[in-house]
């Protein structure tokens, strides 16, 4: 048995390593106030990303956070980033502990 | 003959184009340019301290028009011309407005090698030419009315890593004096053609890398970004002979102006102007107007120096 | 409500990093146009990858993807990769906007 | 139709990486065999950790197990890590072939 | 004048205060601290093989007992005075009883600058007194018959980079002598203070970060980061008059007694004390002592030397 | 007395052993490495500018068969008396016919050590060394009827890393001449044994991590891997007289010949062979051959080619 596990979403979005300090403030002012992100690289409709020097590097981004605050994150993604960056993103539930943080 | 720092990024140049699997470690690269920029300032700062500032302040703002007047210049061609949109010809024009430390570094090592005397305010230069051509670039994309984040924008460009370092250590040489860095000197004098080697060798593998993007943006590219450093080295010797500058000094200058920008550039506009394509502008700057300027350019800007300013070479 | 949003395959692949190239050339064929990697070290039954040099480095490949593709490439790693190299594989479903991108 | 596929947890955890030798030491007590490492940076109740030196670096570990083996390694965290250290975890179901491994 | 090592600190903490961009490779950081603990422990190995190494083993008790004294009296300044519960007043105090690499990198720099010897041994002691404080620290904190994993924790404190790498450079100096280095005297003793700059650089950077830590603190602690040093000092200066020190020996013990560790120290701390908060105490040792004793510390700690040994500086 | 840079390697190897802490920066050791590669290769570029090139191509055959004959012999050794299978005695082999960098180093530093010259043109036949062993290795374990991909491996092993930034700095070299290299003497040729003391250092670590799979790999693993370079290096030697080489030229053609690849080969390997287990060849070439070679091979490879050629030492 699993104790106190809740459901919350994680959100997994990967880009440009240039918008990260942009983009996470933008995340700030909607609510975020936890993440996790790993240096990335790969391929996607923007061509090759291969992190070999600071132009094409690429980052990916993890945000646990409640269906709402996804929705609104999604948002803006979809409003300021898609149409001019390399991004893409995807979530999924997940069981936490200690959902007081989340 | 050929410098040998050259022949480095020729190495980097042929094994990109045969798509070799060398690689350098991105810590190197970002390593090697740290000591480059802290380097130039120190050098440069330490030959300040030997004269008055003051008279200085008018040359700076000289440089900030050259870098201004660059940048509308190559906006009105690339609109006019190219045909490109507003965004796309903002965006390549404050690459070209501004300047390039690796350009720079090479024209401070031709001139040094064949024992051209420079003023020691160039590296000045270098560090005030890099923003202005931004932040003209931002305006000409977006208009003054804009929603843009000014604070964001000045704050990267101001406190970006090119400018700390270059004037951080040019207050450092000016403080510390010839005396003072002697100690150091072994690091950042004695290597400095060592380490300039190594980085152009990683600039060659970058270069490489712009040519497929190259043969898909066509003969306009190409002709813009062989045409523009020539015409905006006479504008950066125009500028010079006005501040009276030395043959080397104005070689230097002109080296300058024929930069353009392939670090804080593309960071800052690509989010301040997310809608020009930056492959665009590095197909430009780094497939074409990089090699140029290092390879053949260089050369041509101090014979035009001499030249024009009917000095000796 | 979440806007759009369309359910795609997330797979994950943990394998030696000198594998990278091939693996990835063998997974274009298959039709996979997209591919984040990060680097990554860790413990499974060929023993530590603990990264420190070149022969001990791993690599963690996600792609996403719809369910036949992902069964394509399961087959190609049962084939081609799970006897020789130290890997892991695992998938799980996801949302992701834009389903055009994947 | 996916051959042979079953059913495992992914533990994921993001922590300080000064916690590493000592977190997987207690793992491999528990039965833990095998486990993804990444060098990941973020931003949580204890502050932001941008791994700019080593005191200020976080890990993220994967581990694919069994939801008892699952339930143990969180009732270790929650005993001796959650109090003291910067430190989430999130689990889900995965797909995985090859069970023999996990 | 001020040294151009800590103008290059100077340098790194105003860009960080101003929010630069400026940042280093991680990978740079720990090569530069690789070549820096080498080339120390190969400078003292070299002094070492001229003189024999029995007569040192009182010394080193001596600097044990040192930092055992350090630990124990901050503790209880920081229990009794500054009302800190005793996980935190023993990680805290663990820290100071303990000490700083690059502190010492500095003095060897200033006393080397102005021509002042010291003794061979000083980079042991620099090893030695790296341990005793943590072993009291998490008595301190845990008392004896805690359930600590003292394994582990010997295992951390004496194979740690630090330990390994100066007494495995002092281990090569002493075998290699001054002709066996020869050759490796470019990369170790020439760059010494370029590399020494660069890592200063970055310190200044770190230093920065702790400044909102700081305030959060209040007063005890910046109170607590600069008194404690100086009293540090003059327990030095005694114990190294206690074994004949030189002026730039007594200097230099004064300087590792009152230096703190922020690197060896905090890492062990964070395992085996847990519920210490690390940010206490690297604002303590980092925001306040660490500048304190590379900007005045060691000056005055030269003077102190000369004053109560009636040597002349 | 034992070199310097040997001294660094015993300390990785121990504090390896001693399951230390230390761990270099992967970024730092593949800085360290290309640096070494090019500027072996600059110092023989340089060399060979002041001969002809033509009379070097039938020794450049002469090694390439020398590189074939090895990876046969050690096939066959492996197969027959150490009862491996097809695939791993293909690839162990493949390890042993081809070369390693950081031995050939060690030999040149020693050889520098003791002013002992060599011909410039040793630096083209480690690049053309290593290749060979690893087509035929591929062969052995796959026949010729293979659906093998000799492109990608031929693209790896001629365009890899290794083979570009010798023959590259080779270029450079034999382009520049001793007056364009000047400048960048600082970098790759005064601080040539500075880096290969830190690169050693990485390499005891990294040796000391094959023990506990030599342990489990038994007595033909250590015997083959102690034995297999001695008889290399008699065939070495023997071809190197068949050249007319120097005793210089001889013991680095010797020591070539000796050294097993743990670079180029692993990693080309792992892809063309993969069910050969790749630990195994690992323990082989680093935990025994390479410590046995820069320790006692290569002062007994000098005293054999001494011997053998009949020259003084
Ligand atoms: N199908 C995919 N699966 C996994 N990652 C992807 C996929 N497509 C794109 N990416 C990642 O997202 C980044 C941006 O994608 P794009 O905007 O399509 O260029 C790429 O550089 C990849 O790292
Ligand atoms: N149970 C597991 N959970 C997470 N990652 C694993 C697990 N087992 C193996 N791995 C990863 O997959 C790599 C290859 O696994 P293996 O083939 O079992 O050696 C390992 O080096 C780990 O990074
Ligand atoms: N909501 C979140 N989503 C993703 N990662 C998080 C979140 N909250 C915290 N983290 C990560 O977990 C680490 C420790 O969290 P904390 O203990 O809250 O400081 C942070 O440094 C982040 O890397
Ligand atoms: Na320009
Ligand atoms: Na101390
Ligand atoms: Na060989």
């Amino acid at each position: 048995m699993s104790l106190a596990l809740e459901k919350r979403i994680l959100l997994t979005i990967v880009t440009e390593a240039v918008v990260e300090q942009s983009l996470l403030a933008d995340f700030a002012r909607l609510g975020v106030r936890g993440y996790t992100v790993t240096d990335a690289r790969g391929l996607g409709s923007h061509g090759l990303r291969d992190a070999a020097w600071d132009e094409a590097a690429s980052i990916r981004i993890e945000i646990i956070c409640d269906r709402n605050l996804a929705d609104a994150l999604l948002a803006l993604l979809r409003e300021h980033y898609y149409a001019n960056y390399a991004m893409i993103n995807f979530l999924h539930e997940v069981e936490i502990s200690r959902p007081e943080k989340f | 003959m050929i410098d040998v720092v050259i022949l480095f990024f020729l190495l980097g140049l042929l094994a990109g184009l045969a798509r070799s699997e060398l690689k350098l470690p991105p810590a190197l690269y970002d390593s090697l340019s740290l000591v480059l920029l802290l380097a130039i300032g120190l050098k440069g700062g330490e030959g300040l301290a030997r004269q008055p500032l003051l008279p200085l302040l008018p040359q700076l703002g000289v440089v900030i028009l050259l870098g201004v007047a660059q940048t509308l210049i190559a906006y009105a061609a690339l609109r006019r011309l190219g045909r490109f949109d507003r965004a796309n010809a903002a965006a390549i024009a404050a690459h070209y407005g501004s300047v390039s430390v690796a350009t720079f570094a090479v024209g401070v090592n031709w001139l040094n090698a064949r024992g051209i005397a420079f003023e020691p305010q160039l590296p000045i230069f270098l560090a005030v030419m890099e923003v202005p051509a931004i932040l003209v670039g931002i305006v000409l994309a977006r208009g003054m009315a804009t929603k843009t984040d000014w604070r964001r924008i000045a704050h990267e460009s101001f406190l970006g890593k090119g400018v700390v370092l270059l004037l951080g250590g040019m207050a450092i040489g000016w403080i510390a004096g010839p005396e003072g860095l002697a100690p150091i000197r072994p690091l950042f004098f004695d290597l400095f053609k060592g380490i300039l080697a190594i980085f152009l060798l990683e600039m060659g593998l970058i270069v490489a890398r712009q040519t497929s993007e190259l043969r898909r943006r066509g003969l306009f590219v190409i002709g813009f970004g062989l045409l523009m450093p020539g015409f905006s080295a006479v504008l950066g010797i125009a500028c010079g002979m006005a501040m009276g500058l030395s043959v080397g000094g104005l070689t230097l200058l002109a080296t300058l102006a024929a930069s353009a920008s392939y670090i804080a550039v593309p960071a800052t506009m690509r989010l301040a102007v997310p809608e020009a394509n930056p492959g665009l502008s590095l197909a430009a700057v780094l497939g074409v107007t990089f090699p140029f300027n290092i390879l053949i350019g260089i050369p041509v800007y101090h014979w035009l120096a001499v030249l024009i300013s009917g000095g000796s070479s």
